[in-house]
């Protein structure tokens, strides 16, 4: 019963973190608001028992992706420039296309039928324990986990050849 | 370490929804392209979340690597979106989306 | 299949041959295909198809790459390397003939064409198809007048939107059966009511390329700018595709198609002979005359392929092969006499035949092919064109007649103005010996034509009547 | 030798003849290739000779075939009977005198061999028509003889000053045969799914067989026999072609457009008697068609004052006469005025020649007079002829005219009140012609009175025997009245030929002859005494263009015919070219299609509005697009 409580209490923080995220003014504040909506997603995770997944949202997402985009915010010093402001119209619009586009989801997911269990309870299984996950990922998916490492190279030649300062590729 | 979570399905599609909407809602409104890349990353979430929620449901294992994966790939994308982010800085001294409309027809 | 392929290795080898030798080695492979299709038209059993690829087992995607010939392909085949040897004659002392660009599409697009009268399998007849534009396209933009690429655009952009349709309809069709092949295709149990969409994509795509009536404005402005070559292989032998496809596509596709699209087809071959010929009469540019006499002869053609009688459908090759000759005669004059004057405008052009009296002589029976005197194949197409149009409604075989009057007006207009009364140029030069052997050669050929149309006949005969047949099959799976 | 040896070696000789002059005639010395023309003419003359002398009942001669199809079949194969043998004759004989003349008329011409050529090849394509064995053989030879018409009448092709005229003339004359051959087509197209057979045998034995027809395929099938006959043989509404024909150098005109070409309609409509005698309807029209133009024509004739254009109108006046006879069923004595006529207009035309010739190509009387007493033999001969054509007693004419003048009165007697005036009408012009050019006082200027000459003998020797032939041309056919053993022989010869000996023909009896020649007689001796007069004794000349009263001036500009034609048919054809090339062609069509790709283009134009570059609007796109996605899958899954 604590532990159905505590979920929808770790739901409604993470909603209202997230409308934080895109509401507030100031990006830095949004970097801040995002975070704490991955703790939140990550207490999620823990109490779906997928303690390996939390912990790699906490340390890629929280902790490297978020101190990144803090960074370069810090290096562009873009917190005094004030974004202009939205127009009333787009925000209406926006607010009725997500709005709408919210009915429309929850009205598609509803109708699905679940076929392999009785009743719709999420179980709590060990598939999301450290070990079990691991086994899967070195023996199943191997391949595609080094070749991921691939993407990371690439990825890491690509942000550095992108953000080095040379004249003949800039101007 | 909680034993159990009988909660319902349809909390964890409602909230993953939402997530997503509002990622996409901070999208259409937001014009700095760092909080686009973060809702963005919002979204990504979302689709995480309601991954991992089908996954214990099923017990299937398969879901959780792939969320595992898309963690990786989002890693990727935001280096390389920020540095593309930070290249476009330096062109053109600001990173507010609608300069970028070079791709009017 | 060397047939198919020399071709292809004859258009590569060009393209690196230096400019000096280029000429001579292009007449020469065009000589090449053309004594082996000769040969081989010679040794000929019109009873049987002769398959170059057969594939009865893998095929991908549905596709078998099967090639065949019956009597009709190796009529084609043996008209297409004859029109290419003689537009390699024709321009033989001209300069594009030394350039070697010039030269490799000329067997590119020889290339193209063989393939499409000897494709077995839908979707290869449309591939050949799609790449005979490419070289007769790039032709003209390279060597044709450099004020009109507008006019190219619109004739690149219109005919490969007629194929598109083309293309659609052979999908459709494929899909009741398990590949393209011609066999199977033939025997496809296609739902009564997609068939006449079926046809009509073919038509669409035939129609834009022949042209017909409503279809044809891409083709006096594309005529009149083209290089000489790329006017002759256009007006020669590319519009035999069409033909050739509705005989051997269109036409046995579906009987109760044929029957809806009979009538309307035929009006419209009939407004296309009275057109043509009507705007011929008073048009002055030399060349235009000449495309549109093009579309009054193809809009008989049209028509009589339309009626699908035994006797119709064989005046309708004939005249093919005609329309051919001829064409590399006229538009080989026009270009004489525009290059002579320096201008296409019949009003500034007059008396050439005083001063190059070669040149008037052949010009001369050029004209007297086109007209279709007897003796010539044209009669002997004519002849049978009208009395099946006649047969089939006796008002539209009295319209039909008509070409033969307004023909001989706008034929000889066209000659009288440009080669008689006071030559308005001296010193120019006569007929070079290639162009002379060009045009004695469609002399020779269509006199020939003229009085052994038997040989045509025997020729296609078998191929044509299990057409027939194949017409009558589909039907009765259908019901 | 066999028949068919006979006839391949006819048919060969001009041919070889005019190939001989076409490839080599340029290197040739000029008397050589005239020598050449003319002897293969002689030759084939002779040849003509023997299949005269054997011919007994129709002999039809395969030579190949040239398309075999399940329904029908088209052979070249050639018919020996009495019609085509003797009109090989007339064309053969008439031709040989033609080649003759033309070695001394053409004598100073550039394109000498070339003119024997084209001569040669008519006289092939004249003799393929005639001696064809069936309507698909004689439409070859009724093609060629077009075009070496056409050849002909243009052969001044590059004269600075008339050579545009003189092509136009050659263009109106082909085409305006080329709407003949197309009546000719169909009657082929009808015949060939009526009979399945063009054969002229075959078709007379199955007509004769009583094979029933329905009776508009009969009229279908003689009318466009007939308006292919109205081509060649210039009868109205075709006509006009043959007076501009006269644009052609003189032998030409006397050749193809006198003797043998324009016969060829009187030969094909006698050749098909076996329908036409199925199609009393079509008859009629062919006697009212007849009468109209020779009635018209000699009307023309009055004014004309171009020598050669007055023989021209006379040509299709007599014509008109032929085909009355025709319209009337007497083929036999259409073909006896064939024949006839060939002889005296080949005659007038070549006299006519030899004046122009010694006048140097002056071709108006206006500007002759006295010509008697410097072209004695010219004058003689020609006086023949007129009085031939004029119907003097006893000469060829006379006889001739008289047959049909006779059945025409059996027949409707109102009619032969109206052809009795163009009869007189004929006489007034010829004589006209005759008095102003050779009696009187010369009217053209000095020099040219001192340059005229008599014309060399190869060019009055054809007019010897062409006025003797004239003159007693009118034994070959003589009414029962003089001889009744001799009598119609050649009627009595042409009964061989298919379908001839159906037709039987009463002939008047013996008071309406004489009483009819009696008339015809005072006619022509009248106008002969009153022309006398009038040009001689009076030295009346013909008037100038400026002069001319009401009447004269109709005449002159034949009715104005041609203005006609003009504003009937070429104009508005040729504004209906340049409308449709100019509204439906470019306005209407080609501005329909760049219509549509500037419709597209106008499309692209306004969906390019959407792609405004805003990330946020493509967003708001792609989450509508998603909505709409899902919302459809909702729909549709239920």
């Amino acid at each position: 019963m604590i532990a159905t409580l505590i979920t929808q209490i770790l739901g409604a923080l993470t909603i209202a973190a997230a409308m934080m995220v895109v509401l507030s003014k100031h990006p830095v504040r949004s970097v801040l608001y995002l975070v704490v909506t991955f703790f939140f997603i990550s207490g999620l995770y823990i109490m779906m028992n997928a303690q390996f997944l939390a912990i790699v949202n906490l340390i890629v997402y929280a902790g490297a992706i978020m101190v990144l985009f803090l960074f370069v915010l810090m290096l562009l010093n873009l917190n005094k420039e004030a974004e202009p402001k939205t127009p009333t119209l787009s925000w209406v619009i926006a607010s009725i296309a997500a709005g709408t586009l919210f009915i429309v989801f929850i009205a598609a997911l509803k109708d699905i039928v679940l076929v392999t269990r009785p009743g719709d309870q999420v179980a709590v299984s060990n598939i999301g324990l450290v070990k079990n996950l691991g086994n899967t990922l070195f023996t199943k998916y191997v391949v595609p986990f080094e070749i991921s490492s691939i993407l990371f190279i690439s990825a890491m030649v690509g942000a550095i050849l992108l953000a080095k300062r040379e004249k003949q590729t800039i101007d | 370490m909680p034993t159990s979570t009988p909660i319902n399905i349809d909390f964890y599609i409602i909230l993953a929804t939402l997530l997503f909407v509002i990622g996409a809602f901070g999208v259409m409104i937001r014009r700095n392209m760092i909080v686009l890349l973060m809702c963005i990353e919002l979204m990504l979430n979302a689709v995480n979340l309601l991954m991992v929620a089908f996954s214990s449901y099923y017990n299937n294992a398969d879901a959780q690597i792939f969320v595992f994966f898309i963690i990786v790939v989002a890693a990727a994308e935001a280096t390389v979106g920020l540095s593309i982010l930070i290249l476009a800085y330096r062109q053109l001294r600001s990173i507010d989306i609608s300069i970028f409309n070079k791709l009017k027809g | 299949m060397e047939l198919i392929l020399l071709p292809l290795l004859f258009g590569i080898v060009s393209f690196f041959i230096p400019g000096r030798w280029g000429r001579i080695s292009s007449l020469l492979f065009a000589a090449i295909s053309l004594v082996a299709v000769t040969v081989k038209l010679f040794y000929f059993q019109p009873d049987v198809k002769e398959y170059f690829v057969n594939n009865t087992g893998t095929y991908v995607l549905g596709m078998t790459f099967n090639m065949a010939i019956d009597g009709l392909g190796i009529l084609m085949l043996g008209l297409s390397n004859l029109v290419i040897f003689l537009v390699a004659l024709s321009n033989f002392n001209r300069e594009e003939a030394s350039k070697p660009s010039f030269n490799g599409l000329l067997f590119l697009m020889q290339f193209g064409l063989n393939g499409v009268f000897a494709a077995e399998d839908g979707i290869l007849f449309y591939m050949f198809w799609e790449l005979t534009l490419i070289p007769v396209f790039l032709m003209l933009y390279w060597y044709g007048a450099k004020e009109n690429h507008k006019n190219l655009l619109t004739f690149f952009l219109y005919t490969l939107f007629g194929s598109l349709f083309m293309l659609l309809a052979i999908l459709a069709w494929g899909a009741y059966t398990p590949s393209y092949d011609y066999n199977k295709l033939m025997y496809a149990a296609v739902p009564s009511q997609y068939v006449c969409w079926i046809f009509t994509g073919f038509l669409l795509a035939f129609a834009v390329k022949i042209p017909l009536f409503p279809f044809h404005t891409w083709q006096p402005p594309t005529y009149s700018t083209a290089p000489m070559a790329g006017t002759m292989l256009l007006s020669a032998i590319m519009l035999k595709m069409a033909l050739f496809g509705m005989i051997k596509w269109m036409i046995p596709l579906s009987y109760s198609a044929l029957k809806f699209w009979q009538l309307p087809v035929i009006i419209l071959g009939i407004i296309g002979i009275l057109y043509g010929a009507v705007i011929a009469l008073r048009e002055n540019n030399m060349r235009k005359v000449f495309a549109f006499a093009s579309i009054s002869h193809l809009g008989l053609i049209a028509a009589g392929i339309m009626i699908f009688s035994f006797d119709a459908l064989m005046g309708s090759i004939i005249q093919m092969v005609n329309h051919s000759l001829i064409a590399v005669g006229l538009f080989l004059c026009a270009d004489i006499a525009t290059n002579r004057f320096g201008t296409s405008d019949l009003q500034q052009m007059g008396g050439l035949a005083k001063v190059a009296p070669r040149f008037g002589f052949w010009f001369a029976v050029t004209v007297l092919i086109a007209l279709s005197v007897p003796l010539t194949a044209g009669f002997i197409g004519e002849f049978l064109l009208i009395k099946a149009v006649f047969e089939y409604q006796a008002v539209f075989g009295i319209l039909a007649a008509l070409t033969l009057v307004l023909g001989a007006v706008y034929m000889i207009r066209a000659y009288q103005m440009s080669s008689m009364g006071a030559p308005k140029i001296t010193n120019v030069a006569d007929l070079h010996w290639n162009e002379m052997l060009v045009l004695a050669l469609v002399a020779v050929l269509a006199v020939f034509l003229g009085l052994y149309p038997n040989g045509i006949i025997s020729l296609v005969k078998p191929s044509i009547q299990h057409m027939l047949e194949n017409v009558q099959d589909t039907t009765n799976l259908i019901k | 030798m066999g028949f068919s040896t006979i006839v391949y070696i006819l048919l060969l000789l001009p041919l070889l003849g005019g190939l001989t002059n076409g490839l080599f005639g340029k290197h040739l010395p000029k008397q050589f290739s005239g020598a050449l023309g003319t002897g293969v003419i002689f030759s084939a003359f002779l040849c003509v000779l023997m299949l005269f002398n054997h011919v007994n009942e129709p002999v039809q001669i395969d030579l190949c075939n040239i398309l075999r199809f399940d329904s029908f079949s088209l052979e070249i194969n050639f018919l020996i009977d009495q019609l085509s043998v003797w009109m090989s004759l007339i064309i053969t004989g008439i031709g040989t005198l033609i080649h003759l003349f033309s070695m001394g008329y053409m004598k100073e011409d550039e394109g000498y061999y070339k003119f024997f050529t084209y001569l040669n090849l008519f006289i092939f394509a004249m003799l393929i028509l005639v001696l064809g064995g069936n309507y698909f053989v004689l439409f070859f030879g009724w093609e060629g003889v077009g075009i070496c018409s056409f050849l002909l009448i243009g052969f001044h092709y590059s004269d600075p000053v008339k050579g545009i005229s003189n092509s136009l003339a050659a263009r109106k004359a082909f085409v305006m045969n080329r709407i003949g051959d197309a009546g000719l087509i169909f009657a082929l197209f009808m015949l060939l799914s009526t009979f399945g057979t063009l054969n002229f045998v075959d078709i007379s034995e199955r007509l004769s067989e009583g094979v029933s027809m329905h009776h508009l395929t009969v009229l279908g099938i003689t009318l466009c026999l007939f308006l292919a006959a109205t081509g060649k043989s210039a009868q109205i509404p075709l006509f006009t072609w043959l007076p501009d024909a006269m644009a052609g150098p003189t032998p030409v005109s006397a050749l193809i457009h006198a003797a043998t070409m324009v016969t060829a309609g009187i030969y094909l409509v006698a050749r098909s008697n076996f329908l036409f005698e199925l199609a009393p309807l079509t008859q009629d029209i062919v006697l009212y068609i007849g009468i109209a133009t020779s009635l018209f024509a000699a009307f023309m004739a009055l004014r004309q004052n171009d020598i050669k254009k007055v023989l021209a109108y006379s040509t299709v006046s007599q014509l008109g006469l032929m085909v009355v006879a025709l319209g009337l069923g007497a083929y036999t004595v259409a073909i006896f005025h064939v024949t006839t006529h060939a002889f005296f207009k080949a005659l007038l035309f070549l006299g006519s020649g030899s004046v122009i010739h010694g006048m140097h190509h002056e071709q108006d009387i206006r500007k002759m007079g006295g010509l008697k007493k410097v072209m004695p033999i010219t004058h003689w001969t020609f006086l023949i002829g007129t009085l031939a054509i004029s119907g003097f007693p006893l000469l060829s004419g006379f006889y001739s005219k008289d047959e049909i003048i006779g059945h025409l009165f059996d027949q409707n007697p109102v009619l032969y009140g109206v052809i009795m005036v163009s009869v007189l009408m004929t006489a007034i012009y010829m004589f006209r012609l005759y008095f102003l050019t050779f009696h009187g006082t010369f009217r053209g200027t000095q020099s040219t009175w001192e340059h005229v000459h008599e014309s060399p003998w190869t060019m009055t020797l054809p007019l010897v025997i062409l006025s003797v032939f004239s003159a007693l041309g009118g034994l070959l056919n003589l009414p029962g009245l003089f001889f009744h053993e001799g009598a119609h022989w050649l009627s009595g010869y042409l009964h061989g030929a298919p379908g001839m000996h159906n037709i039987v023909h009463e002939t008047p009896n013996f008071s309406t002859t004489l009483g009819l020649m009696a008339v015809a007689s005072a006619l022509s001796i009248g106008v002969l005494a009153w022309a006398y007069q009038n040009y001689v004794r009076r030295g009346s000349v013909a008037k100038s263009d400026e002069a001319l009263n009401g009447w004269e001036k109709l005449s002159n500009r034949k009715l104005y015919w041609d203005e006609w034609y003009d504003w009937m048919v070429v104009k508005p054809i040729e504004w209906l070219g340049f409308q449709t090339n100019h509204t439906v062609e470019e306005r209407g069509l080609k501005s329909g299609i760049s219509g549509l790709g500037m419709l597209t283009g106008k499309a692209g134009n306004a969906l390019r509005k959407l792609q405004n570059g805003y990330v946020s609007s493509y967003l708001s796109w792609m989450v509508i697009g998603m909505i709409l996605l899902v919302v459809f899958y909702l729909l549709n899954g239920n």
